[in-house]
């Protein structure tokens, strides 16, 4: 139940901070942020309890699972279930939910209410995709989550929020298409071959396919979440959607939403479809090497801040693809780790980046420099999350690209070896990050206020995570560990048809 | 008592927190007293822990923390490990490290950043310790990246200049540009032998690999790549001279008594693992050589006080490599210990220079300073004198010497490296005192503002008398000495086996590097001081000139890299700053634009145009259906 | 009486076929309502026709329901026809052709 | 009753013709009126005497009428007529004619295809036409009542500014 209760809290929260909005400029803040507080609460009491002793059975590391039939003609329940994976992913998504809601404190000012009714929304709509065992319920939180998000980038965005917003829609809904499509089908195969008509990840697992089959549905699932995720080629959305969103739009998008695609590759394509995504992991892993590499020279080349920190999104999420269709325990947990250092050192950038702009009204590093002497805190906190974004060993995102690289060396030497000049370069954009806008000869004419208590006490907060990950990621790894376990069992002995866990 | 070894790297970590944490708001005084005082209590704590491995025999010891990771067979430990190599480290960093801290509370005291630098510092020194204690190479690289890090932090520390910003980033960029080598190897190393841990990774290299084979050359050649980047060797030795836009004891510290050195150290810490490829420490000799020869000619021309000994630290590292190479570990140990010594040192007595004549670099603006000030003069000259190896009375002269005696005799090396290294100390010679001939010889030229206070006397008064007694410690049996530094390591770096027929031409060789850097000190007294219209009559002709420029700037290696690489690089980021991918978007976009020019003729806005359109559908589809 | 079903189709389509020829060729508005009339007029005899084959009332309930769209639409149509004549002072259907693309 | 389907058949098709090509939109009503009241026949002697007695009080009552009306208001001059003759060309008649002409020969071509079994008429009457409109149909029947109003409401939105009189400010055609 606890499950249902998360998303629910969400939904309700939403219409409740929308609803209280009149009352006081910050009433639906508080609002948001108690909801989002209780779902954190919840999931946490989940991560010291059950999901240290999660038993890894034939199905997975499942210890929350909670079913209602919903329209049950054609075989769809309203199935949720968590395992290690799931919780992590969903505590990350309400910790960046709690960021998001304290960076907007000024920067919204108009329909306030209404921006964190999209805000917990969205969130609803992202553990909903996490937590979704069925799949025509996964495919409409996949739906979900990207309508509020379309309005957020849409209406509180920046000088080209309507191209950006759109394009971002587009990108996701043309994809999400393509993935209902091969979910149908598959369910279709499953239909033919055992006559029962079912949407349920569970049932569908080791559904007869023949090769071909197999390939084509796998490539349905593949598209919609290496669009999401991004892969190169399919990246272009993401500069724009997230250099045109407002501050908490970009935390959400870069430390959130992406994820949902690497979860997808993990949760679907490969207990799904193992055969076919084996024969695809060449392919898949030479994207992310391209991913790692082209994502640290376009960000290299930027002038605008957030578009630069965009790219660097690219350029660790090709870590995570590479990770995951490696497929070994080192290089998935190598990228569970990314994932989330990921969304803790961008959207801590993100958050800069707009606070930044909410103070100096541009986005344009030609006109910053030399804030160091002026804002030493904000200074401090740009540099560690930029040698953070660049890999620093002691630091979350070393483990997770460390643990990928060693994972995806036994996977593939080669590219494995291609990855590794990531290093570089993403030293090169993360340290010209740092000169270009903190370092530099002072800029008398602009006014900068340092940090204020609570943008401090976020940014603290998201430091202090990154660090624990980095020097102590064991905990992180223990949580996550039966659910990978689990899922890679699925995948070494799918169950046979028919027999249900 | 061994059990104090966790706080030598934990102290300056305390201290770089508090500093950090604290953002400014505390008086220079507490910071000099957290920052100075940290690495003194390091340096206590080390001497405790050293006492305890002295009680324990000298036994190896491991101490560990936690579990840093445990993934499938990947279970890299935060464990400490010290034996005579880490111990001598250790022992380095933390008293080089307490000195120049010393003299840095003084020498800052003027400085608006006074917190950030002891932070900055504090984070140096914990992370260099990390480094050389570590037990298993994923720590090892946390310190090696930690100090990079700590290196660009103070490299731009003055980060108002934009020149400083690029010198950092470049030392940055090219010393992970060997990292991605070295990770590489890591990588390598762990799928091949499945571990990480420092000791039983060269004990099952040396199980399962056949000396010379390929993977251990691999190997050594990736973990090579880390460092060279880190010890500035060619090929990635460019951004050393660069560095020196940091504050002088950073210079001191990190691009002079340790950083640049841990290269050395990676080498002879894995010296197990190189005994197994050969080619490599074939290779490793020859770019020592190469280097040493190289920034020792590129030294000679230098015009900024700080750059003519960033080259000699090339230079120095250099012959710390040919000794690694030709399998003489202890002796690029020793060296290391020493060139920290004398090369600290150097600096700092620099820094005392720079700091009198109002941040003035350009030895051409110096001169006559020995008179004005005579202590700094002294020191900076037994500096020098070691640096040069001037005989038996200086430090440098019995480390140095122990390289050139390996560098013949062992079986690794040969009379072509040996005589690489002979040339490379007469030229040392040269370029050490036409330093201190432009320095401190001569006319005076400007009036000295601030003498160094006792803060930074102390420091450098120590490390002289170091520069001159730590030759005591390894005296060659050849003039009566017991060589115990040698013998101490031997537990841990294996004696050297020598040639034979060697001994019997030891008193030729060492007359020969007697005389090579007496004739190098005479020739610059020859050169600079009685004769300078040589030096500029040479310099005149197009020749000279075009090689002095050559030289000055470090043999163009600058212009390859930033002209061709990094132009490229940045020049490709720009341009394409819109991303091609996304004009493949656009182009689905300007299609679909392009179908509705295609279409719209057949929207007239007339309604019968439209009838007739449904009729002739309507016709079509009985056609389909019925008709056909 | 005896089987004219093909004929009673036959002319049903004849008579759409005349009301199709209208309201292609007539440029007055009223005109085109009015071979629509004609149109739907034919339709609905099909469907009688149909109902008289099987000895059903169901032909003649679709015919009803087709009369009642017819007056619907003519009703609008009609409204639409004051509309023009008065915005634009023509009965030209060709004169309105703001939705060209 | 054969005599009387083809007769009045003839009438309808040849008043439908004459309506079409009428330059006079009230001749052409008028010609439609008689077309109709044939088709009314067809219906009757096909045994529809519910649906032949709506053709003719509703299709041709009140629809026409409404026509009538709405050319009375238009009040459409000698002006009109010579644009409709200018209109009237013989080649407008072309296209439209041959398009007919193949459609309908598609249809007449799939009407011949089908089977002749002979069968008798029966009279289906207004009893029950009813029992089927209210009964199965009902739904259609609400359905229908819809579109009427919805058509009511149209009609009177629209029609509403034209008998008030001209148009308002800022509806000015361009």
């Amino acid at each position: 139940m606890i499950a249902l209760w998360l998303i629910v809290i969400m939904l309700v929260g939403g219409i409740a901070a929308w609803l209280v909005a009149p009352l006081h400029r910050h009433a639906s803040a508080w609002v948001a942020i108690a909801a989002l507080a209780t779902d954190f609460a919840l999931a946490l009491g989940l991560a010291v309890g059950p999901a240290r002793t999660a038993a890894v059975t034939r199905i997975g590391a499942f210890f929350v699972n909670v079913a209602f039939p919903w329209i049950p003609r054609f075989g769809i329940s309203f199935h949720l279930a968590m395992d290690g994976l799931s919780l992590v992913m969903i505590l990350l998504t309400l910790f960046l939910g709690l960021v998001s809601v304290l960076v907007s404190w000024r920067e919204i000012t108009e329909r306030i209410g209404f921006f964190h009714f999209n805000l917990l929304w969205t969130m609803a709509g992202v553990l909903g995709v996490f937590l979704a065992v069925d799949l025509f319920l996964f495919a409409f939180f996949w739906e979900v989550m990207l309508v509020p998000m379309y309005f957020i980038i849409a209406l509180w965005g920046h000088e080209h929020r309507i191209v950006a917003a759109i394009k971002f829609f587009i990108f996701t809904q043309v994809s999400g298409l393509i993935m209902m499509v091969a979910i149908v089908g598959l369910v279709l195969a499953h239909w033919r071959a055992t006559g029962t008509l079912t949407f349920d990840y569970f049932a569908l697992l080791g559904t007869p396919l023949s090769r071909s089959a197999a390939t084509w549905l796998m490539l349905g699932f593949l598209a919609a979440f290496l669009v999401k995720l991004p892969a190169v080629p399919f990246h272009t959305w993401l500069p724009d959607a997230h250099t045109e969103a407002p501050t908490a739009g970009s935390v959400i998008l870069a430390g959130v939403l992406l994820k949902t695609g690497a979860y997808g590759l993990l949760r679907f394509v490969f207990p799904l479809f193992p055969d076919a995504a084996f024969r695809f992991a060449p392919i898949a892993m030479a994207l992310g090497v391209v991913g790692i590499l082209y994502g640290a020279v376009q960000a290299f080349g930027q002038t605008d801040l957030k578009r630069l920190v965009a790219y660097t999104s690219v350029s660790h999420l090709g870590f995570v693809l590479l990770g995951v269709f490696a497929w070994n325990e080192l290089a998935l947990q190598g990228a569970v780790t990314q994932m989330i250092a990921h969304g803790l050192s961008t959207g801590a950038l993100f958050a800069l980046a707009g606070l930044l702009q909410e103070r100096i009204h541009t986005r344009e590093m030609p006109r910053m420099g030399g804030f160091w002497a002026m804002a030493p805190r904000m200074g401090a906190m740009g540099l560690f999350f930029a040698i953070a974004s660049l890999g620093l060993p002691g630091l979350g995102n070393f483990i997770g690209e460390f643990l990928v690289l060693l994972g995806a060396y036994q996977a593939n030497a080669w590219l494995a070896a291609i990855a590794a000049f990531g290093l570089v370069a993403s030293a090169a954009y993360a340290l010209l990050l740092v000169q270009r806008v903190f370092h530099g000869p002072r800029r008398p004419e602009l006014a900068l206020p340092d940090l204020a208590p609570r943008e401090l006490a976020v940014l603290g907060a998201m430091l202090v995570f990154l660090v624990w990950i980095g020097v102590y990621p064991q905990s992180l790894v223990d949580t996550v560990r039966p659910a990978i376990l689990g899922m890679q069992h699925l995948v070494v002995s799918p169950p046979l048809l028919g027999r249900r866990g | 008592m061994r059990d104090a070894l966790v706080l030598v790297p934990a102290l300056p970590l305390a201290g770089f927190l508090i500093l950090f944490l604290s953002m400014g708001a505390l008086k220079r005084g507490a910071v000099a007293w957290i920052g100075v005082g940290s690495v003194g209590l390091a340096l206590v704590a080390a001497v405790v822990a050293a006492t305890g491995f002295w009680r324990h025999g000298a036994a190896p010891y491991t101490q560990t923390l936690y579990t840093w990771l445990s993934v499938a067979a990947f279970v890299p430990r935060v464990r400490f490990y010290l034996d005579g190599l880490s111990l001598v480290a250790m022992g380095v960093v933390t008293g080089v490290g307490f000195l120049i801290h010393l003299y840095s509370a003084e020498f800052m005291i003027d400085d608006e950043g006074y917190s950030r630098f002891f932070a900055y510092m504090n984070l140096f020194v914990a992370a260099m310790l990390i480094l050389v204690l570590a037990d298993n190479l994923l720590l090892l690289l946390l310190g090696w990246e930690g100090v990079g890090l700590a290196s660009y932090l103070l490299i731009g520390f003055w980060y108002g200049e934009s020149l400083n910003g690029l010198a950092a980033r470049k030392a940055f960029i090219m010393t992970r540009l060997g990292d991605v080598a070295f990770v590489i190897g890591l990588l390598v190393l762990f799928n091949r032998l499945g571990t990480l841990n420092i000791q039983d990774l060269v004990r099952n290299a040396q199980a399962v690999w056949v000396p010379g084979s390929f993977w251990p050359t691999l190997a050594g050649a990736l973990l090579l790549g880390g460092a060279l980047g880190k010890s500035a060797q060619l090929p990635l030795q460019t951004w050393l001279p660069d560095a020196m836009a940091g504050p002088t004891p950073v210079s001191a510290l990190i691009h002079a008594a340790t950083m640049v050195t841990a290269g050395v150290y990676l080498v002879a810490r894995l010296h197990g693992l190189y005994a197994l490829a050969p080619a490599i420490e074939r290779l490793i000799a020859v770019i020592g050589a190469v280097t040493l020869l190289l920034s020792a000619f590129a030294a000679l021309v230098q015009s900024d006080i700080k750059r003519v000994l960033a080259y000699s630290t090339m230079s120095q590292i250099g012959y710390m490599f040919l000794a690694n190479g030709v399998g003489a570990w202890s002796a690029a140990i020793f060296h290391f210990m020493i060139h920290a010594f004398f090369k600290a040192l150097l600096f700092l007595a620099a820094g005392a220079v720079i700091q009198a004549l109002h941040d003035e670099h350009d030895i051409g603006r110096m001169g006559g300073l020995r008179r004005q000030m005579p202590f700094t003069f002294w020191s900076f000259l037994i500096g020098g004198a070691a640096l040069s190896a001037f005989p038996f009375i200086t430090a440098g002269f019995y480390s140095k010497d122990l390289i050139l005696w390996d560098a013949f005799a062992s079986p690794l090396g040969g009379p072509a490296f040996w005589a690489a290294g002979l040339l490379g100390a007469f030229l040392t010679g040269l370029y050490t005192f036409r330093l201190i001939i432009r320095v401190f010889l001569g006319p005076a030229k400007s009036k000295i503002g601030r003498r160094p206070g006792w803060l930074m006397a102390v420091p450098i008064g120590v490390l002289a008398l170091l520069s001159v007694v730590g030759g005591l410690l390894n005296i060659p049996s050849l003039f009566g000495g017991g060589a115990q530094f040698t013998h101490f390591l031997a537990q841990v770096l294996p004696a050297q086996a020598l040639r034979p027929g060697v001994r019997a031409i030891e008193p030729d060789l060492e007359t020969a590097a007697i005389g090579a850097s007496l004739g190098g000190i005479f020739l610059a007294f020859l050169l600079f001081l009685h004769a300078p219209q040589w030096v500029e009559k040479v310099k005149s002709t197009v020749a000279g000139a075009a090689l002095a420029r050559w030289w000055g700037a470090g043999w163009g290696f600058d212009r390859l890299y930033e002209g061709v690489v990094a132009r490229a690089y940045a020049g490709w980021a720009r341009a394409n700053r819109d991303d091609f991918v996304d004009a493949g978007v656009d182009g689905v976009v300007e299609g679909n634009r392009l179908l509705h020019q295609l279409l719209r003729w057949t929207q007239t806005g007339h309604v019968r145009w439209y009838a007739m359109a449904i009729a002739l559908g309507a016709m079509g589809w009985f056609w389909l259906a019925v008709l056909s | 009486m005896a089987s004219v079903l093909s004929e009673g189709l036959a002319v049903s389509a004849l008579l759409f076929a005349i009301g199709l020829v209208g309201l292609l060729a007539r440029r007055n508005v009223i005109m085109v309502l009015v071979a629509i009339e004609i149109m739907l007029n034919a339709a609905g005899l099909a469907f009688i026709v149909a109902g008289a084959r099987w000895g059903q009332a169901d032909g003649q309930i679709m015919f009803i329901l087709i009369l009642a769209l017819a007056a619907a639409e003519v009703s609008v149509g009609l409204a639409l026809v004051l509309q023009m004549d008065r915005r634009h002072a023509t009965l030209d259907v060709d004169a309105l052709s703001d939705l060209k693309g | 009753m054969v005599v009387i389907f083809y007769l009045s058949s003839a009438v309808a098709v040849a008043a439908t013709i004459l309506a079409v090509t009428r330059v006079g939109v009230v001749h052409a009503l008028l010609y439609l009126i008689a077309s109709l009241l044939a088709v009314a026949i067809l219906f009757f002697t096909l045994g529809a005497p519910f649906a032949a007695a709506l053709e003719v009080i509703i299709y041709a009552g009140a629809i026409m009428v409404l026509f009538v009306f709405v050319v009375m208001m238009l009040n459409l001059g000698e002006r009109a007529l010579a644009q409709e003759k200018a209109w009237l060309r013989p080649r407008v008649w072309i296209g439209p004619g041959l398009l007919a002409l193949v459609l309908l020969g598609e249809s007449l071509y799939v009407i011949g295809q089908g089977a002749h079994t002979p069968y008798r008429v029966a009279v289906t009457g207004p009893e029950a036409v009813g029992a089927t409109l209210y009964g199965p149909y009902a739904l259609a029947v609400e359905l229908a009542s819809l579109v009427l109003l919805a058509g009511l409401v149209g009609a009177f939105h629209l029609g509403r500014h034209a008998l008030h009189g001209g148009p308002r400010d800022g509806e000015r055609p361009q």
